[in-house]
């Protein structure tokens, strides 16, 4: 039997010497180009990173891959971003050219640095979670190949962090993304009524919505719950504690795209993610709308954005009403909040632009 | 040639993004469980719907959590993903590795899993992804002979997650790494035994970047940040005006020409700096400390020496309540090894919450139905204008 | 000298701004009504509590509102405020009057009540304060003859109120006083006959600068604007800078010295303005008519000419669920007697709150828990971004 | 019997000719000195017009004594302001200046124009009300007169609109001023149990508690209420719907201070006045610690801010951290909401200041 308890293991072990050397004595950074940063400690030592893409779905296979590249330039070290992608640190700068073109033959992207599009942020979806509303591999796939150009470039006026959630638990920080793309479901759960008996609480299972939309089976022999349409908004919360209760539908279940989320405290304090479109369709492989809808947003931004101004920024500057008529994306009822803190996002002023 | 089984995800495997498809057919070619879950998969893409059921109670000896039960809806067309567990293995501060720890480890899940991961999971977890029952045992033991172990699941503390900081950023005001380190070895027993309302997670940010997301994802996030004055180089700073060094921030690109009038001086939030063609005056007192000028001049300005950390909580994602981002509780706290203040701060927060919180109730959630005031009560923490955006504009006051 | 019976008072007498009790004191030398206000109010001081029951139901024939009943609890000590009724008198649009018809007023109110009044009350009627139930209907019928009619009070539309908009300000964007007029005699069925769930109040203002407060006060505001161009008199603008005109908006003072960047261009909440030293430019597409360069140089910059009206609904005090400032719910109206579009909206409006409001609520608080959704929908009005600071970031929607 | 539903006096009436004349055709105004305006028509006509201070609460006499001035100097036609002044409106510049010298004999003030502090709207208080917690018109005075050399002045950062309103129903706008003085109960309703059956419906009285204070008192023979110490915020509701619990008392009463509110459109969208001071006592005649406390506010508020800047704007730019430092007010765990949208007051940021 394995010792319990033991814990992650001590970090100091995998760091590489000019790291060790210079832990907490770094004096600054710059981005040599797109995906390679090199940092200056204040003994004058320096160490580069080169940051390749990865999908985060990976197997066994890619990682030795990534160890070779990491023997036989970093001696044998590397890291990962809070953002999935891979660091190779090197200390000798006559290593990065090999290194990226090795990178390159193996078909991995290097960018995701400064003023780009970095990596998406996602979870499971239909890979292996329960509860999804969408893929999220195959939705960043494609996404990612539509936006390829950003990611190893610095031509956006700011960093575009983009996150999927494939259902409303948004694992993740998609609620304070710059573009989140969140799966939703679109009907009322489709209630196991023989099962649901054996398997759920029908008490839990009633306090589980937050509004209220479940309530006791009126034929009380079916010991089980129904579910009233009018105040269903599809959370799936119910699903998540009643597994009788699924939502998962072929034909409802899409993707809803928000902006303007910010997690940094630069220049502006953090923001969440704004509803931009409220329904897309799953069209898999590809998801095309999903893709062309986020292409077009990012690009009506690189065009109208000041430097440094993150989406949320640029919206704030411009005017929401401004963000729908330039990106050309129809405002609709949905829009309007209608939860708790609805009236704090009404408009309480004539300072308004006509479109 | 053999018609694919999987026409619609081998369409994934264009395009110049890393195709996960391409990855897992390699692994698919020896491991059933990896094939497997390509079929699976190519079904859902069919059917626009998933194929994984409720999740069951799994897991390893002596543990509440680190495993998330998984089986397939179609065992009998897929018989090997009918189980498909993942475990979650509590990464090394900073996602540092050696390549020999990582060969470990992927010698470890080809002998014992699909061969697939997630690097990493969202809350910062190497995702094992996928294998049967019977292997989680085994599977562990040879993990924690190897000097790993499992991360948090359930309503217990969840795996922290670091920032690189100290290791190789300039601007971390405190050990992030080692204190997440040390915080996850000081409550195993809280990571590995649920036994709270619900989950419970800590971020550590070296600085107000922010770059672990701690305000949007974790109920206790801690945020490096300094008292005293931005350090200023003015020759520095007369070079990144002379063009000598270029801004960093990814200030390149068809942007380039810098403009600290523009690009600096009037996107500070407060307008607390100046800047009279030869030199910069920065007013500390009303600077928010919020680190854009730092962050294009990296090489003139510097955040001050007297560091410490930021306190926030109450973040999280929106079931039931709606999303949170945390709140400032603490503004300003030294934060040295081996973080004493705040380890008692954390074991009173939990004691509180588990007194008082309802099943599946957030932190955050708890002290918005409780009242701020009743939490910094049961904290003995001052109420500070810090703590708000705004005092209320609600007239009714609980004398 | 007698001792004075009211000392603390007498206090009041003293001090540069007119003083309530002087006044009072010259009527109560010969009203005895006025003499035992101030022997109460007196009492109150002392004790710190106010000696007024709750008030009954008390009125004119024919009308169910426009008189508040008010009973002293001490009738024993203040007999004359045993009763101390006060008639809301519906004020002329824009407080308008001639000396003659105040001068009547007067008379009837020195016959029929206490001789005090409060000019005005915060809807805007006149409030003739403090009468016996007896002198209720003759005081109405004097009032009636001199052309004066009561105002609204209890679960009715109360007294409109309109500011002096365009009979003596070169902003208004639409006569509010006639709106004001022709909307208050339009609903005199519904102002004198509560019939509603509760009370509901208009407010007319020319301008984005509101001076008659609607959007804060008032359950459906309507506010002047324009969609063309900011009319500009270059030559002034010169005259402005150069100081020949002081700037308006009580520049003066000692921040006198005009400095049109400093004053004008930066503080244009959308930053649309631009002065090269010579011309003033104005990019109309982001400006959104807050008024204020209009406010600093009125003889150089005046609104649009194709003017028209924003509605916006829902303002109200904090009871029960907190204060509502009224929100856009149609950017742009043309405004123009009959108002007929207007008076077809207020229907529609008061048909769907009496069918859903709960007793005692208000309009803002019906929409909050209805949603602006099931409203618009309701009232047959789109959806436009106008009427939102942010779109939604929960994400519970109702497909 | 007077004839009904005859509604307000035609306005046209009562327009001076000069009004009547450019209805609608007014050009521009200036500001010729505190108090006293000029508007000038597209025509080229004058209309000057002198602004006199009023307490609002006035005797027939004084309304008698202001139709004197205005027959002698305004042929016979005055208005008043939505903040309850007296504007006389003058055509012959000749005028003025004794008008403003009989103004003055009668001990009224001139102001309240621009970059003043205008005269406080306010409510009825001790003076009418059943459910004050303070008084209205002598608070009112006091506060006056300690700002008076603010109306008659333009020497303030920007306009400062002050208000009162004796209890939480807040007529007026209280919760849209600079500076607000709220009338606040302490104690929670002191309930009179026999009379309460005869003069309240129960269900009505209970579901009047915005807090769900009020039960049914558990002695089933009393037919009467309870209120939880524990959930009651002393709004007065319950007090409105049911006479038989009042809350006012000598002791407990006070006045809160709340500041930042703003109704236009200038510059900045209008917005909620906030809690600076929780409660000082009633302290009549002269409400001494009230006055102080404005006037602090006041002129921390006129050496600190640019011109232009509302109170609001002014803190909204310096932070509140700056603005309780400033002003020595102490902030509490009181000033942190605790209502329904509290977490939206909440600071989501590290942008903060020290102080
Ligand atoms: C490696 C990584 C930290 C880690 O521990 O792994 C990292 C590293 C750096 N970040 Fe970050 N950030 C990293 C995730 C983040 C995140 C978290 C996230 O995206 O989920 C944020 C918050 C994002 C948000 O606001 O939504 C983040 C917001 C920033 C910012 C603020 C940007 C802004 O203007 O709002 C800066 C400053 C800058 O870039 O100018 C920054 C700056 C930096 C610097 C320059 C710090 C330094 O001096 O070393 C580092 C490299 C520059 C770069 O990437 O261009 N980093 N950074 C993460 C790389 C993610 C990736 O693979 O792309
Ligand atoms: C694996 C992971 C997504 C990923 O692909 O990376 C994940 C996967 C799941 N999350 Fe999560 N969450 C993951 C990070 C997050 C994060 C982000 C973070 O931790 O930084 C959040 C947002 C922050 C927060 O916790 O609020 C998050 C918010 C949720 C929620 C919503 C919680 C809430 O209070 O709103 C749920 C729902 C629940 O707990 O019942 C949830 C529930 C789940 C469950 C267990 C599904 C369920 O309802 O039982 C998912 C299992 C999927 C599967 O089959 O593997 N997950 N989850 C992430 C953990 C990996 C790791 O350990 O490193
Ligand atoms: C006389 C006046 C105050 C004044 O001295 O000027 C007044 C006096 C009263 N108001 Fe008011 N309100 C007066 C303007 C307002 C305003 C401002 C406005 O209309 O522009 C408001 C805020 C806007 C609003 O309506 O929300 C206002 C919000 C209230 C409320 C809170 C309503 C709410 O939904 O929050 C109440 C409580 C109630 O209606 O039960 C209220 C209730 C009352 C009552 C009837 C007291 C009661 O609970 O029975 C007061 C009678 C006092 C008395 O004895 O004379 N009064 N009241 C104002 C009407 C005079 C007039 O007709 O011109
Ligand atoms: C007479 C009156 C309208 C009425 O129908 O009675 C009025 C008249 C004028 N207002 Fe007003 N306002 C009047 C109440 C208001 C109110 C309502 C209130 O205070 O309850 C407001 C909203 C206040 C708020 O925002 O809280 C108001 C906000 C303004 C503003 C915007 C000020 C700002 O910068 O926020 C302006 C523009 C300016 O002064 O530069 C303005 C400008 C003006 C002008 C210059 C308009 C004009 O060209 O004639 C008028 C005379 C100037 C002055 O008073 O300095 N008026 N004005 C009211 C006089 C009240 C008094 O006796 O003091
Ligand atoms: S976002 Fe929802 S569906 Fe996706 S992994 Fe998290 S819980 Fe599962
Ligand atoms: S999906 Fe959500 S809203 Fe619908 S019934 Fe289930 S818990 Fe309630
Ligand atoms: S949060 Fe700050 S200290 Fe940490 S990596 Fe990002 S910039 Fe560096
Ligand atoms: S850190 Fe931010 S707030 Fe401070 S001076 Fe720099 S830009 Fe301004
Ligand atoms: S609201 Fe506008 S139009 Fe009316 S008086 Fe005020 S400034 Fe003039
Ligand atoms: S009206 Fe306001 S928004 Fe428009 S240009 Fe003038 S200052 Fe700017
Ligand atoms: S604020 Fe309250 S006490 Fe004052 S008049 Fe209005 S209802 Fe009466
Ligand atoms: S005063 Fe308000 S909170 Fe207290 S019991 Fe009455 S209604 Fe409820």
């Amino acid at each position: 039997m394995g010792k319990t308890d033991i814990g992650p293991p001590d970090f100091r072990k995998f760091l590489p010497p000019v790291i060790k050397k210079n832990y907490g004595k770094w004096k600054y950074h710059r981005i040599l180009e797109p995906g390679v940063l090199v940092h200056v400690s204040e003994r004058g030592d320096e160490v580069y990173t080169v940051r390749m893409g990865s999908g985060r779905l990976v197997s066994v296979d890619f990682i030795r891959e990534v160890c070779d590249l990491a023997d036989k330039y970093c001696d044998g070290y590397l890291r990962f971003t809070s953002r999935h992608n891979v660091e190779f640190l090197v200390t000798d700068k006559k290593k990065l050219a090999p290194l990226k073109k090795e990178i390159a033959a193996m078909g991995r992207p290097i960018g995701g640095t400064g003023h780009s599009v970095t990596s998406i942020v996602h979870t499971q979806g239909w890979v292996h979670c329960h509860t999804p509303a969408t893929d999220a591999s195959g939705v960043v796939k494609a996404v990612m190949d539509g936006l390829f150009e950003y990611f190893g470039s610095h031509n956006l006026p700011a960093q575009v962090r983009i996150a999927l959630a494939c259902c409303l638990n948004m694992c993740g920080a998609v609620h304070c993304s710059d573009i989140a793309i969140l799966g939703v479901h679109t009907k009322i759960p489709k209630i196991d009524h023989e099962t649901l008996k054996n398997v759920c609480e029908i008490p839990t299972t009633i306090a589980a919505c937050p509004t209220g939309a479940i309530r006791p089976h009126p034929d009380k022999e079916k010991k089980s719950v129904i579910v009233n349409p009018e105040r269903c908004m599809y959370c799936g919360n119910c699903y998540t504690m009643c597994p009788a209760m699924p939502l998962a539908d072929g034909e409802g279940d899409g993707i809803s795209i928000w902006v303007g989320g910010k997690v940094s405290n630069a220049r502006h304090t953090p923001m969440f993610s704004r509803l931009a479109i409220p329904y897309l369709p799953n069209n898999p492989p590809r998801w095309p709308e999903v893709t062309a809808a986020i292409k077009n947003i990012v690009e009506v931004y690189a065009k109208h954005a000041n430097k440094y101004e993150r989406i949320g920024e640029w919206i704030e500057r411009v005017g929401w009403e401004r963000f729908f008529k330039l990106t050309g994306i129809e405002f609709t009822p949905l829009h309007i909040d209608d939860y708790k803190l609805s009236t704090t996002t009404f408009r309480n002023s004539t300072q308004f632009k006509w479109g | 040639m053999a018609k694919s089984e999987t026409p619609l995800l081998d369409e994934l495997e264009k395009g110049p993004w890393p195709s996960f498809v391409k990855d897992i057919k390699r692994v698919a070619a020896r491991k059933p469980m990896a094939k497997d879950l390509l079929r699976q998969l190519e079904l859902s893409y069919k059917e626009k719907i998933g194929h994984w059921k409720h999740g069951g109670i799994v897991g390893v000896t002596g543990y509440g959590g680190g495993v998330i039960g998984r089986y397939s809806d179609r065992p009998d067309l897929f018989p090997n993903v009918a189980h498909f567990h993942t475990m979650r293995v509590n990464q090394p501060s900073g996602w540092f590795y050696t390549t020999k720890a990582l060969r470990t480890l992927c010698d470890i899940w080809d002998r014992h899993g699909s061969g697939l991961t997630n690097m990493h999971g969202s809350t910062g977890d190497i995702i094992l992804l996928g294998t049967f029952t019977e292997h989680l045992q085994p599977c562990f033991d040879e993990l924690s002979e190897a000097g790993f172990d499992l991360g948090g699941s359930g309503s217990a503390l969840r795996t922290p997650s670091a920032c690189v900081g100290p290791a190789r950023c300039e601007w971390a005001c405190y050990d992030t790494l080692d204190a997440c380190n040390d915080v996850t070895h000081e409550f195993q027993d809280y990571l590995h035994r649920p036994m709270w309302p619900y989950k419970f997670k800590f971020k550590f940010s070296g600085c107000p970047n922010d770059c672990v997301a701690s305000i949007a994802r974790s109920d206790l996030a801690v945020i490096g940040t300094w008292r005293d004055k931005i350090r200023v180089d003015q020759a520095a700073v007369q070079a990144y005006v002379g063009g000598e060094i270029a801004p960093a921030a990814g200030g390149g690109g068809k942007r380039a020409k810098f403009d600290i009038q523009k690009d600096v001086i009037e996107l500070c939030p407060t307008r607390c700096m100046e800047w009279n063609g030869k030199k910069l005056t920065i007013y500390n007192d009303d600077c928010t400390r919020c680190m854009h000028c730092i962050n294009v001049m990296p090489e003139a300005l510097r955040p001050g020496k007297d560091t410490g950390v930021t306190i926030l909580v109450g973040g999280k994602a929106p079931i039931l309540e709606g999303a949170l981002m945390s709140w400032v509780l603490i503004p300003f706290m030294k934060f040295e090894s081996p973080y004493q203040e705040f380890k008692d701060l954390a074991e009173k927060i939990w004691e509180w919450w588990d007194e008082n919180g309802k099943m599946r109730e957030r932190l955050g959630e708890l002290i918005e139905r409780m009242s701020m005031r009743k939490f910094l009560e049961a904290m003995g923490l001052p109420a500070v204008p810090q703590m708000v955006k705004t005092p209320r504009y609600n007239p009714y006051i609980f004398f």
